[in-house]
């Protein structure tokens, strides 16, 4: 069940690339694939929402990886659908050719694939291996135009992620270096193996291990000071790329994190030492994202750094712990990705029509492409924590974590660098949306097919805003108890 | 038991590794660094034999020679063909200097023993000596990064910080599963690669591949 | 079971409306007929309800779904339902307004989202008032703000409109974060989101944390409502909001920070210590006297009408103070006459607030422009509206038997019985704010003298208010509605205020309906104190006024009355040798210059010969002080900071490795230490 | 009721009288003959005789002013007590007294701004500046008072200070009477605040306010003006010093009442009147320490009666 999961983008991705230069079919069978891809993908969801974990060998997935596998095939899709127009955009206006378009999907597939990888791989060597692939195959994505700037950013985001992950191996073998005197040469690495003698592991090690993985893998999750590649990264690609790095890749190698961050959990240790190190980075990254989301001019680096920003609160989140702390960290995994990527596409049409990245040279959303703007504008809000959308439910949870722990400064710091970011990132938005458009800018949208997978996630985070479906919730609270935050 | 000479073995080998960490650091041409690399992933490559025949343990001799193979062979040779394809000049380029450097790498060096201290206590395996090795690889490694201007030069850093990483995997857990193992070296393969063909890309759009002219995206 | 019914069908009718106006967009008459057709009735259904509730008991609902932070539901009491009934009221009139009010911007602005975000503006405000979780209300609170936060923008191609918005935006936004950390600390006590818990997780609270509480809330709903010197939005957001829009901002918008502060402090928390009274009156006593004095200079007629709102809601605060101060000393009886006092004026500074910028909005909609230095002449060209603002002014200058005199003449009486409290310090402080609100009264007057005076009096200054013509009926029906209120409530008040009794008595502890009206006559509390009878006075008014006319007439004969000019002392008059608006508060800009800090300059550009002026320049201007060292300051601040932080990107990837090699270093030297 | 229809109409007809007899001493002080105490109904009565001119760009306010003007003071003047203490008490009390003069204020100030003429609205704006502190020092003022005799109704502060005796006398009786006396120099438009007497436009404040007015709006302005004096001194009389007047409506009470309440005007009439004589009027802008003073006493006299 699992490897077709995996193995049908890996498919699609030959497919795309083989298909060539008949742009027209590659679309197809991507829209196609990215609907497969998409039942495949919540079958295997509720499955395991509905039923508990599914341990197939070296593929496992619990709620956690259905989580994730939820937000992968979701974004996934979704973006998929995006390129399309977002595509045609870039062939009509010459700067990309039919056989390079092939390329993108299938690379895009292909970089599904590899998340994937990432959330149902048991064996945590494995989950290294898929993250660092991530990176491999993401980096044709980011430096898909060529230009002078996407090569420095994914020559960056090469060089800092292989770093970074490299780290993450070595704290891998640390962990695994612990349990070696326990299950001897039984030992293989897998995460639930682990679980199952987490409390006999040594300390020591284990401190190290997490220490070294945080490191690494933070340094893919955006967390500061190892973000220093992502804005460049994210604001570089094309736009449905921005919003699966932002919106997906941050949380799969957030992911990799928090399941060490259980490991460590269960272990002697307990909980304190990697969730104060969560903490820390987490409001680190808050504290950051929300000094460059001040001075930000270009709107995609805005997002970029709001994605950082985000990546902190739920580093945060778990930080504080607690039933509300991992209730909030989960749940704003889910909605971060939602709202990242429709503030993604809604900047990739915003970038298309006013082919300038600059904030001060994009005045008058409203006026010429009004429902980009209020969908822009709906996005905006909800990212910065504005109820009825989902963004706040979650905020608020991790608020309520940290008051209810007794974490009270850090609680009122973060939720002061929240009105902080609030305020920037609205000040930025709005005076992209409203005022007086700029002398000849046309009034029209892009195209009508790349607002439909904006309105879906739009219409997903204002639900979501107020109402968690049960199964969900039933789901979120099982991954509560995986991290002992239901005491 | 281990024997003794086993263990020598396995020490000298490591202190070369060491040894060719600072080589690295004190090397002011581009050739060199391969080259210097490609003995350190030799050294690497023998230690891990060493273990092998020690345990016994097959699946380590194969990492062994792929090991080799790759690092010392496969990927020197990868990167010698990039720079004389590019026509990157010969300097090294550091933004340290390099008697400066060469202290830093020997902070960096007791650094390592000092951290790695209580876990070396810990280690039951044979070769829990060298972690402390590995880590002043690993860090040394990211110092090359840190402080040299050329983006080969940063790739080769990245390759050291590896090769510490995967000292530090014999040294403590005589390797990983097998799977992963292989996985890793798949991935570095490749990894170096796409690097190798962004050099050329960024040497293409910048003619140069000093990493320092990189700065277009910044706040 | 009726009234959940009527509560659900509000919200249901509330959103259609907002989304077929949305929707009808592109048709901007259809879609402002439905739009405020919708307010209309569901402001009606608003006040079906509050008349139930009063009649029936409270009534509770809830979502039929299950949330993560517990039951989503709304309650309304007595309390809720009276500020149900003051905003569904208001938002009746003003959709009445809005019919006329909405047609100048068609072809210009998206009529339709005016209309959808009025309707869900009204909406919001109902579920901000009958939310009874935390969490709920935060949503509903911040529904209200955004929503409001659009309206304002709406003229978005104005120039300063957004960045007004945004401001607004922000302040709010500030408020809601310490309304957020007051109810989580709340919630860290309780362990449940629904309010009814939260009175009992207050009794388990420290004093400290008690305190910590009541200031969150105090920053965060005083940021709402407007007090000093959390203001600034106000004159910033209401001149730039549409007028049917600022009506309903600042009448009833506000007024839902008062209901929640009535709510935390009196139902949560508990009023325990005095100097919370105090502190609230302290407050009080600032937001009422720096607003007025700001009301009073400005030329701005949306502005001044802004400040006046500081003002007011700095009375109500006083009146709460009072009461809170009463209540902490358990004489429950006089938080009674303060509370039924601050619900009073809650109400009547609604009626008037809310006609008084529907009479500003039909002076722009009729002039284009909101300065009254351009305005004048204006009673013979629109003697409805100038009649109906003249009300609204009156009412607002508290002469009696207008609604806002009755409200002032209840919190005199209320401060009047401080007598009764046992400690000396704080007997002292009530007469120093009584000492402010009378001053605050005279100030007032003056304020609106002024701005009835320049706007509507003497010959027009601009050609715009000499074209000039009286606004569409249905903008006179709104107006009509409220001004026959602000007499009617007025007058009436011994019918009102039982009713206000019913709303304050299970939150001090006591009631006072009996004692207070007998009859027609308004008798606040313990013994023979004093006694008002606003029919009597109204009536005794109307006789003599008549008397008067009468006998004037009969006593020397009916004489010619004979137009003529002005008397010019020989120079034919013109409108620039009228008195302006800022001459009008000269003496007192002047007088109080300490407080304004105006800031003048003079320029003559020189004659050869000293006995020759050619031309004179001369400008004054109120130091913007709260901006200045406030918030001008703070934002300078964090954006110092935010640039300091932004060297870090430096684009240099060695740096960036750098970065990552520290982080490394130190943690493993700190794990190891 | 009745007795407060004849003690409106006896202040009604009184009131020319006392603004004539006060410039009688002024004129007495300064050394000239004067006019006749009873000059001013004769003016009245001219006025009422004469037709009005009204300015052809004010609005209705300005003709209905007069009307409002004399309607609050008569309205006012059912609530004070004059000879005896049974009043209308019951329809409002002090604090409806003082904005029923507020509303008088408000209308004549209104009136100033409708022509359109410079003076009017200097005179407005001046009065209303004035007023901004005098009508705050009359309320705190005779809140004191009202705090001693736990009443705000003027008939029953009246009454109740009257039967208390001497226990009245305290510190913050003559804090409040010196504020009140200096707040009614200063909403009766008299000398240091302003001059009844000038038609220097530049200097006058209630002068210009009724400067577009005449004939029959003219005398119901003067007359309600006078109207307004009168009543402040009764209430300084009947509120501070309310010995003597009438509380149970006998006919020696209401002589020792009438004969009390007449000897007090005088003596206010001379203290006005010497005051006038005496004192020069006061620049514009150096009026607000004054009125301040008297702000501050009144606040002095509500503390002084919660410390002493």
């Amino acid at each position: 069940m699992i490897e077709a999961a995996l193995i049908l983008p890996a498919v699609l991705a030959a497919i795309c690339i083989l298909l060539g230069r008949r742009t027209r079919l590659v679309e197809a069978v991507s829209v196609a694939g990215a609907g497969s891809m998409l039942v495949l993908g919540l079958y295997l969801v509720f499955r395991v929402f509905d039923q508990g974990s599914l341990d197939e060998g070296i593929w496992y997935m619990d709620q956690f990886s259905g989580l994730m596998m939820l937000i992968i095939v979701l974004i996934g899709s979704l973006a998929m659908v995006y390129s399309v127009p977002y595509m045609r955009h870039e062939l009509d206006s010459g700067e990309v050719n039919p056989k390079k378009v092939a390329y993108y999907y299938g690379f895009l597939f292909l970089f599904i694939f590899t998340m994937v990888l990432v959330v149902v791989s048991d064996n945590l060597g494995m989950v290294w291996i898929a993250v660092e692939a991530t990176t491999l195959v993401s980096a044709f994505l980011v430096g898909f135009h060529n230009k002078a700037t996407s090569l420095e950013a994914t020559w960056k985001y090469l060089i800092i992620c292989s770093i970074g992950i490299s780290l993450a191996l070595l704290g891998t073998i640390f962990i695994y270096a612990s349990s070696l005197p326990i299950l001897g040469e039984g030992s293989d690495l897998h995460w639930t193996s682990l679980m199952a003698v987490a409390d006999q592991l040594d300390p020591a090690f284990l401190k190290i291990g997490f220490v070294l993985v945080l490191i690494g893998y933070g340094t893919k999750a955006g967390l500061a000071p190892m973000h220093t590649w992502l804005p460049d990264a994210h604001s570089q690609s094309p736009s449905p790329v921005s919003a699966l790095l932002s919106g997906v890749l941050l949380n799969c190698a957030m992911y990799a994190v928090l399941r060490y961050h259980v490991l460590l959990t269960h272990s002697q240790l307990g909980g304190g030492f990697s969730s104060g190190l969560l903490l820390l980075f987490g409001l680190l990254s808050l504290g950051i994202a929300a000094a460059f989301i001040i001075t930000q001019k270009d709107y995609k680096r805005l997002l970029a750094y709001s994605s950082i920003e985000h990546m902190g609160i739920i580093s945060i989140g778990f930080g504080f712990g607690g039933y509300w702390g991992i209730f909030g960290g989960l749940l704003h995994m889910l909605n971060h990705s939602l709202t990242k990527a429709l503030l993604f596409f809604g900047a990739g049409n915003v970038l298309q029509k006013y082919g300038t990245k600059n904030i001060s040279e994009v005045r008058g959303l409203v006026r010429t492409m009004p429902f980009t703007a209020a969908l822009l504008m709906l996005g905006a809000l909800a990212i910065t924590g504005s109820p009825p959308f989902s963004i706040f439910t979650s905020e608020i949870m991790v608020l309520t974590a940290g008051i209810d722990q007794g974490n009270i400064l850090p609680a009122i710091s973060y939720s002061l660098m929240l009105v902080v970011v609030f305020a920037a990132f609205m000040g930025h938005i709005v005076k992209m949306v409203f005022g007086e458009p700029p002398q000849g800018m046309e009034k029209g949208e892009i195209s009508k097919m790349g607002l439909v997978p904006m309105i879906a996630l739009a219409v997903m985070i204002t639900i979501m805003g107020l109402f968690i479906p049960d199964v969900l919730a039933d789901a979120l609270r099982d991954i509560i108890a995986l991290f002992g935050g239901l005491a | 038991m281990v024997s003794t000479l086993s263990l020598d073995a396995i020490n000298t080998l490591a202190a070369m590794i060491l040894l060719a960490d600072f080589m690295l650091v004190a090397s002011s041409r581009m050739r060199s660094l391969t080259r210097i690399f490609a003995l350190q992933s030799l050294a690497m490559g023998g230690l891990a034999a060493v273990v092998a025949f020690e345990t016994g343990a097959e699946h380590i001799y194969v990492i062994a020679v792929l090991s080799v193979a790759l690092k010392a062979v496969v990927i020197p040779r990868f990167i010698d063909y990039i720079t004389e394809k590019i026509q990157v000049n010969r300097e090294v380029e550091p933004l340290i200097k390099i008697p400066g450097s060469l202290l830093i790498c020997a902070a960096i060096t007791i650094l390592a023993y000092f951290v790695t201290e209580p876990i070396m206590e810990l280690g039951t395996a044979i070769t829990s000596n060298c972690l402390a090795i590995s880590f002043a690889t690993v860090l040394i490694g990211m110092f090359l990064m840190v402080s040299r201007k050329k983006a080969i030069t940063q790739v080769i850093g990245l390759l050291v910080v590896e090769n510490g990483v995967f000292l530090a995997a014999i040294s403590t857990t005589y390797s990983m599963p097998m799977v992963v193992e292989l996985g890793v070296f798949f991935d570095i393969f490749v990894g170096v690669v796409i690097m190798g063909i962004f050099a050329f890309r960024i040497n293409r759009t910048f003619e140069t591949v000093d990493s320092t002219v990189l700065r277009r995206l910044k706040d | 079971m009726l009234i959940d019914q009527l509560f659900v069908v509000l919200i249901a009718l509330s959103l259609l409306g907002a989304v077929i106006a949305a929707v009808l967009n592109g048709r901007p008459k259809a879609s402002v007929r439905v739009a405020f057709t919708v307010s209309s009735i569901s402001s009606l259904l608003g006040l079906a309800i509050t008349l139930l509730v009063f009649s029936q008991g409270q009534m509770r609902w809830e979502l039929p779904f299950a949330s993560p932070f517990g039951s989503l539901s709304f309650t309304i009491d007595a309390l809720a339902a009276f500020f149900l009934g003051t905003i569904s009221v208001v938002t009746f009139a003003v959709s009445l307004y809005s019919f006329g009010y909405a047609d100048h911007y068609e072809g210009k602005y998206p009529v339709g989202m005016l209309g959808a975000m009025f309707n869900i503006f009204y909406v919001s405000m109902v579920m901000v008032v009958s939310s009874s979780n935390a969490i709920l209300f935060l949503i509903m609170w911040e529904t209200m703000s955004l929503s409001s936060f659009f309206l304002v923008i709406f003229e978005h191609r104005h120039e300063g409109t957004v960045g007004s918005g945004l401001f607004y935006l922000i302040m709010t936004h500030i408020g809601t974060a310490a309304i957020g950390l007051g109810f989580l600390l709340t919630y860290a006590q309780s362990g449940s989101f629904d309010f009814s818990s939260f009175p009992t997780a207050a009794q388990g609270m420290s004093d400290l944390l008690r305190s910590a509480v009541f200031l969150l809330w105090a920053v965060g709903f005083g940021a709402k409502a407007g007090i000093i010197p959390l203001h600034v939005w106000l004159p910033r957001a209401h001149p730039a909001a549409p007028s049917n829009v600022s009506a309903l901002m600042s009448a009833v918008m506000v007024k839902t920070a008062i209901y929640m502060l009535i709510r935390c402090y009196f139902d949560f928390l508990g009023v325990q210590d005095a100097w919370w009274g105090i502190a609230i009156l302290a407050i009080g006593c600032v937001s009422a006297l720096l607003g007025v004095m700001y009301a009073l200079i400005e030329s701005d007629i949306k502005r001044m009408l802004a400040f006046s709102t500081v003002e007011n809601i700095g009375i109500i605060m006083i009146a709460l103070g009072v009461a809170m101060v009463f209540e902490s000393y358990g004489l429950n009886e006089l938080a009674a006459l303060a509370m039924i006092a601050c619900l009073m004026h809650v109400l009547s500074h609604a009626l008037f607030k809310s006609l008084l910028f529907m009479g500003a909005g039909s002076v722009l909609h009729a002039t284009h422009t909101r300065n009254m230095e351009k305005l004048g002449g204006l009673a013979k060209r629109m003697p409805y509206t100038s009649a109906m603002f003249f009300v609204g002014a009156l009412s607002a200058a508290a002469i009696p038997p207008l609604c806002g005199f009755i409200s002032e003449w209840l919190i005199f009486q209320a401060m009047l019985q401080s007598f009764n409290i046992p400690e000396t310090m704080v007997k002292i402080l009530i007469p120093v704010a009584l000492g402010t609100l009378a001053v605050t009264g005279a100030l007032a007057a003056a304020a609106f003298l002024k701005a009835f005076g320049i706007t509507f009096l003497a010959r027009p200054r601009s050609r715009d208010a000499e074209d000039a013509q009286e606004v569409p009926k249905s903008m006179l029906w709104g107006m009509g509605l409220m001004a026959a209120l602000c007499v009617l409530v007025g007058v009436l008040s011994f019918a009102i205020l039982p009713v206000l009794d019913q709303v304050s008595s299970p939150l001090v502890g006591a009631s006072i309906a009996d004692s207070l009206v007998d009859g027609i006559e308004i008798v606040p509390t313990v013994g023979e104190f004093s006694q008002v009878s606003p029919p009597l006075i109204a009536i005794i008014l109307l006789a003599v006024m008549a008397m008067v006319m009468v006998l004037s007439q009969v006593y020397g004969g009916r004489r010619k009355v004979v137009k003529a000019d002005t008397w010019d002392c020989g120079t034919p008059l013109t409108a620039r040798t009228e008195y302006s608006g800022r001459g009008f508060s000269n003496p007192i800009n002047r007088m109080f210059s300490w407080v304004y800090r105006p800031i003048r300059t003079f320029h003559e550009t020189k004659h050869p010969s000293p006995y020759i002026r050619t031309e004179m320049r001369y400008t004054s201007t109120t130091e913007p002080v709260f901006d200045k060292y406030l918030y001008g300051p703070t934002e300078a601040a964090v954006r110092w900071v935010a640039k300091k932080v932004s060297v870090i990107q430096t684009g240099s990837i060695q740096t960036y490795l750098g970065y990552i090699f520290v982080v490394l270093i130190l943690l493993l030297v700190v794990l190891r230490l | 009721m009745l007795t407060s229809l004849v003690q409106t109409l006896l202040i009604l007809a009184l009131s020319p009288l006392f603004t004539g007899l006060i410039r009688k001493l002024k004129a007495y002080f300064q050394g000239r003959q004067g006019a006749s105490v009873l000059q001013p109904y004769w003016d009245l009565a001219k006025l009422f005789h004469k037709d009005s001119v009204v300015s052809q760009d004010a609005s209705w306010i300005m003709t209905a002013t007069p009307y409002v003007c004399m309607t609050a003071v008569i309205a006012a003047s059912f609530m004070v007590p004059f000879i005896t203490t049974s009043s209308l008490g019951f329809v409002g009390d002090l604090i409806v007294v003082v904005y029923l003069f507020g509303m008088m204020r408000f209308f004549m100030a209104l009136a100033g701004l409708d022509a359109g003429s410079s003076f009017g609205g200097m005179g407005s704006s001046r009065e209303m500046t004035v007023s901004a502190i005098v009508e705050p020092t009359i309320l705190l003022s005779v809140f004191t008072m009202a705090l001693i005799s736990g009443t705000t109704d003027l008939s029953g502060m009246s009454q109740s200070l009257a039967t208390t005796g001497f226990d009245l006398v305290r510190p913050a009786l003559f804090l409040a009477l010196a504020a009140f006396f200096i707040s009614t120099l200063a909403e009766n438009a008299r000398v240091p605040v302003d001059n009844p007497s000038t038609h220097l436009e530049l200097t006058m404040i209630h002068e210009a306010m009724v400067l577009e007015h005449s004939g029959k709006h003219l005398a119901l302005m003067e007359w309600s003006s006078m109207t307004k004096l009168l009543l402040y001194l009764v209430i300084m009389a009947n509120i501070f010093l309310p010995w003597g007047i009438d509380t149970d409506l006998t006919v020696l009470g209401l002589a020792t009442g009438t004969v009390a309440i007449i000897l007090k005007l005088l003596v206010f009439s001379l203290a006005i009147a010497l005051v006038e004589s005496s004192m020069a009027k006061m620049r514009l802008f150096r009026l607000p320490n004054l009125l301040t003073v008297s702000f501050s006493l009144s606040l002095l006299a509500v503390i002084s009666y919660y410390i002493l």
